[in-house]
């Protein structure tokens, strides 16, 4: 399991400048402007902002063309039966084949609502350090306690599923190789979820001792929870325009 | 320091087994490279005979882990080909050269994962049909060898480091294994049971023994053989005894032989 | 069981968010009253990421395998944390895996944490219910329990919103037929689910018992 | 063998600090024990002068990893109490005197805790109100010091064994604190960095070192008195180098010195 949703955050594209808090406002409007969508008409312009917003922050193709797979399959099986089944205007048949209108329509929109925020959502992410944009979630007033524990979580899931790759690689150099179930197997795997949940619990008290041995939690304020507060022109400017943007899609949506 | 105990290996045991292999290890241009990083190991070449004891030594991040992993088939080489045995290592072969294979990981907390130790060593045997009363026998037996029946019952949370390490190590010795493998062994471990432990080893009727360590001197007690790893390359391949004393080369690699 | 980017219409997600944004508030409240609130964060964390790892385990089911949804047992491991716990867990699976979503996040969290905070309610009940059952036995009862409510009222919830609220309306006759259908493909899932909680929860106890909340153990050592 | 570096601390380092107090650290009847279990420590009653470097030796299982965490406040003793440059250890003053102590784990695993290795040593810095951009540049020294450039910015889980080690003991020199506490740093090592990190603890300007160790001629180089831990006592208290060449002491103790 490898997490490197951040693995492009090096690049240097007009996304990547923009700084972490406004993008963070600005995408998640447009999030959810996309999410409001519901007029067939507003689909290509819907598509093409993100399209837009993508070529801008020049991520690889490759990269959304990998991650879209699973969640792609998902909603399709979700969604895809749509066209078969629902609505009464039927556009074509073939044998007990009914492809109908309403259904077809549904799935069009559904499917690009999901492009397009997923997109957004993987740009939101992908162009910048994800500690940096939990650290803007902290200056925009989220509570410390989950941004540290959204931190933490950060760290630990990579280690705890490395931790439980490991552990079941231990099982099968030991000789455990399940091919069905029975009482014996299904305790083997409750036994790996204990241990790694137990294993974690014993970890999260010596982080948590290591982490007072390192001044944690007493000095409220302290240099790393304020950042400084700067007007960045270039920032503002970005997120006047995603707002922009934002508003024109849902009033379209309201007045239409 | 005493001299290393060569030849003192139940050849008989080794004998009956599988006389017509010579070769016990074969590892042939093995290249490894973890994902978007450099590469860890080039083009490795080696061979381990049967009835060999081998120390793998390196700086650390050299790859000793790496390559030992590479050998009991958690990690997949970029290329390159490892034969255990006469078998080529592979996904239909895995399961059958494992049973052959005895390794202990380099952190203990990774080998030991049922409710309690006793648990832990009998898991092993039980996946091989041992039946559990037996299992349980040989596993008392093991756990007292190791000065561990007084813990034998609580889990791995509520051990030392030491402890940690001596359980691990118990959970492979069930297996009874042909080959065992064994990364930083003594890691860990007081003086007492690095003696100790190497006198087990000593004893073991196993045919291949290969350990990484970062411990020359006791290294030096256990195996015959030595293999350097550096820049991702074996570099030295020589007894371990003649390595030891030839300064140079150990200070070449990393390896100043005073600490 | 996430619900996509972009099936549910935007009114509902809002709702979703609105819904866990009361929750989570009220939760974070309980927390920075509490003695330490810092003290439980990384426990919170860690056990946040190996709930979300634990229920990754892929168990073989022949032909195919299936995984854990944990959710219930999440509950009474966190208690107070617990939905915090949710939402974050649900936070890193958009992100890094693309299941679920950010604009889906709040209905998620809604799907997966109130079911299992009501689990954890249940898994509770050992101490008071299940007070004259053998304690191992009790354990076991409750734990089954706390796993299957905690899946079941997910995949309930999850079913009725989607049903209900995907554009476009099936017949009526056609939503009913999908509805028991697919409520009768989990049953099975359901009750794996609960054994396997029911497993874990037997661990613990013999491993961890702390971790149980307000733990049997500490409850035996009073009298 | 070279002679351990006697007399070397920086005297000045020590005496503009706390030249009032002549005892760092003073422990008077402690006894402690797990729940549920036998006594670990009975009585242990010792003092470390300021400028001593000391080392705490015993078997696997003593309680030296448990006598350490009790010293930072990580564990509460059952009776008895513990004075840290002349501050009682409870729970009001323990943020206090933690802000003078440095303590390094046995498992370096649970000092890593933020998502990468450069986070984690600006981690106490920063809390301690260094700025940001400050802390990032000593800590790049740090991690160049300990040939931890190249990882900085990877997550814990991709490091080697005993690049881990490093890391951790790079997190608490980070701290600059008065008094260090390491539990078995060595351990993972190789040779070449078990040498140079001896380098860097004799001369690192500390008032008070205490390490565990299970490498008795490491030891002896970096420290000048050991305390050997057994039932549950401190059964020895000798300079380090008159305890290694006392060779019927060290057995008596479990500690055979060609291990
Ligand atoms: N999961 C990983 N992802 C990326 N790089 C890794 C990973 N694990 C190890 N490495 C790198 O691979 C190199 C070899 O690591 P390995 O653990 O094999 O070293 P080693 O010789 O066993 O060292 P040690 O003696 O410290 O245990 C190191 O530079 C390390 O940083
Ligand atoms: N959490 C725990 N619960 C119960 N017993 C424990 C726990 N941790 C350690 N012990 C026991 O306390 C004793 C001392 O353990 P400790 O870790 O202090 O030893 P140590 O001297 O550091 O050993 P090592 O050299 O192996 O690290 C051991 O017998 C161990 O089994
Ligand atoms: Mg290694
Ligand atoms: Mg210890």
């Amino acid at each position: 399991m490898k997490l490197a949703i951040d693995q492009y955050a090096h690049l240097s594209s007009p996304i990547h400048r923009w700084d972490a808090r406004y993008k963070l406002i600005g995408l998640l409007t447009l999030i959810f402007a996309f999410a409001f969508v519901e007029d067939l008409r507003l689909v290509p312009v819907m598509l093409l902002v993100v399209v837009g917003l993508y070529w801008l922050s020049r991520l690889p193709l490759e990269f959304l063309t990998t991650r879209l797979q699973y969640p792609g399959i998902f909603i399709l099986a979700m969604v895809g039966i749509l066209p078969f089944l629902s609505g009464e205007t039927v556009l074509w048949r073939m044998g007990f084949l009914t492809i109908r209108q309403e259904g077809s329509l549904a799935l069009i929109l559904v499917l690009s609502r999901f492009l397009a925020i997923f997109t957004t959502g993987l740009v939101l992410c992908g162009t910048g350090s994800f500690i940096r944009l939990v650290k803007a979630m902290r200056s925009l007033g989220l509570s410390r306690i989950l941004t540290d524990m959204i931190l933490l979580v950060y760290r630990y899931l990579t280690e705890l599923s490395y931790q439980l790759t490991t552990m079941q690689h231990a099982t099968q150099l030991r000789g455990f190789q399940p091919l069905k179930l029975n009482r014996r197997n299904l305790e083997i795997y409750a036994a790996l979820a204990g241990s790694l949940l137990v294993r974690s619990y014993h970890q999260s008290q010596e982080v948590y001792q290591a982490m007072q041995l390192r001044g944690y939690g007493v000095t409220p304020g302290s240099a790393q929870a304020q950042s400084r507060v700067t007007l960045d022109t270039y920032s503002a400017i970005a997120l006047l325009i995603t707002l922009g943007v934002s508003i024109g899609l849902i009033g379209f949506e309201v007045l239409a | 320091m005493s001299e290393p105990i060569l030849n003192e290996l139940p050849k008989s045991a080794i004998a009956d087994k599988t006389s017509a292999i010579a070769v016990g290890v074969q590892v042939s241009d093995l290249v490894f490279s973890y994902p978007h990083q450099g590469i860890i190991l080039q083009n490795i070449s080696f061979t381990l005979n049967l009835g060999e004891r081998v120390a793998l030594l390196g700086r650390t991040g050299s790859g000793k882990s790496t390559l030992m992993e590479n050998l009991v088939g958690l990690k997949r080489p970029n290329s390159g080909e490892i034969q255990i045995l006469g078998t080529t290592l592979g996904p239909e072969t895995l399961f059958q050269v494992r049973q052959q294979i005895g390794f202990a990981f380099q952190d203990p907390n990774n080998q030991l994962f049922m409710p309690t130790i006793l648990e832990d060593v009998i898991f092993g045997p039980c996946n091989y049909g041992v039946p559990e009363a037996l299992a349980r026998e040989q596993a008392d037996q093991l756990l007292a060898g190791f000065s561990l029946s007084e813990v034998a019952h609580r889990s791995v949370h509520e051990l030392s480091g030491g402890q940690k390490r001596l359980a691990a190590l118990a959970t492979v010795l069930a297996l009874n294994p042909d080959i065992l493998i064994l990364d930083e062994p003594t890691n860990g471990l007081d003086p007492w049971w690095r003696r100790h432990l190497a006198e087990i080893l000593i004893q073991l009727p196993v045919q291949i023994l290969l350990i990484a360590s970062h411990d020359l001197h006791w290294v030096s007690r256990v195996t015959q053989r030595a293999l350097v790893l550096k820049q991702g390359q074996i570099q030295v391949d020589q007894p371990t005894i003649a390595l030891l004393q030839d300064r140079p080369t150990l200070e070449s690699c990393g390896l100043p032989p005073d600490y | 069981m996430h619900i996509s980017e972009g099936l549910l219409s935007a009114k509902v997600c809002l709702a979703g968010y609105g819904i866990t944004g009361l929750i989570t508030w009220y939760s974070l409240r309980k927390i920075s009253h509490s003695s330490d609130p810092t003290a439980g964060v990384p426990k919170a964390a860690l056990l946040t990421a190996a709930f979300f790892v634990a229920s990754s385990i892929r168990v073989p089911v022949p032909p195919a395998s299936i995984h854990m949804v944990l959710n219930g047992l999440l509950g009474a491991v966190l208690d107070i944390y617990a939905f915090p716990a949710v939402l974050v867990g649900l936070l890193f699976q958009a992100v890094m895996f693309g299941h679920g979503g950010l604009s889906t996040l709040g209905i998620n969290a809604v799907i997966m944490g109130i079911p299992a905070l009501i689990a954890a309610q249940v898994f509770q009940w050992h101490q008071s219910l299940g007070r004259h059952l053998n304690r191992t036995l009790s354990l076991n009862l409750f734990g089954f329990l706390a796993g299957v409510i905690g899946i079941g009222l997910s995949c309930l919830l999850f079913l009725g919103i989607t049903i209900l609220t995907i554009p476009s309306g099936f017949d009526a006759a056609t939503e009913q037929t999908a509805i028991r259908g697919l409520t009768l493909v989990h049953i099975p899932l359901v009750i794996v689910e609960g054994i396997f909680t029911s497993m874990v929860v037997s661990f613990l106890y013999r491993v961890k018992p702390e971790l149980l909340i307000s733990s049997p153990s500490s409850h035996e050592t009073s009298h």
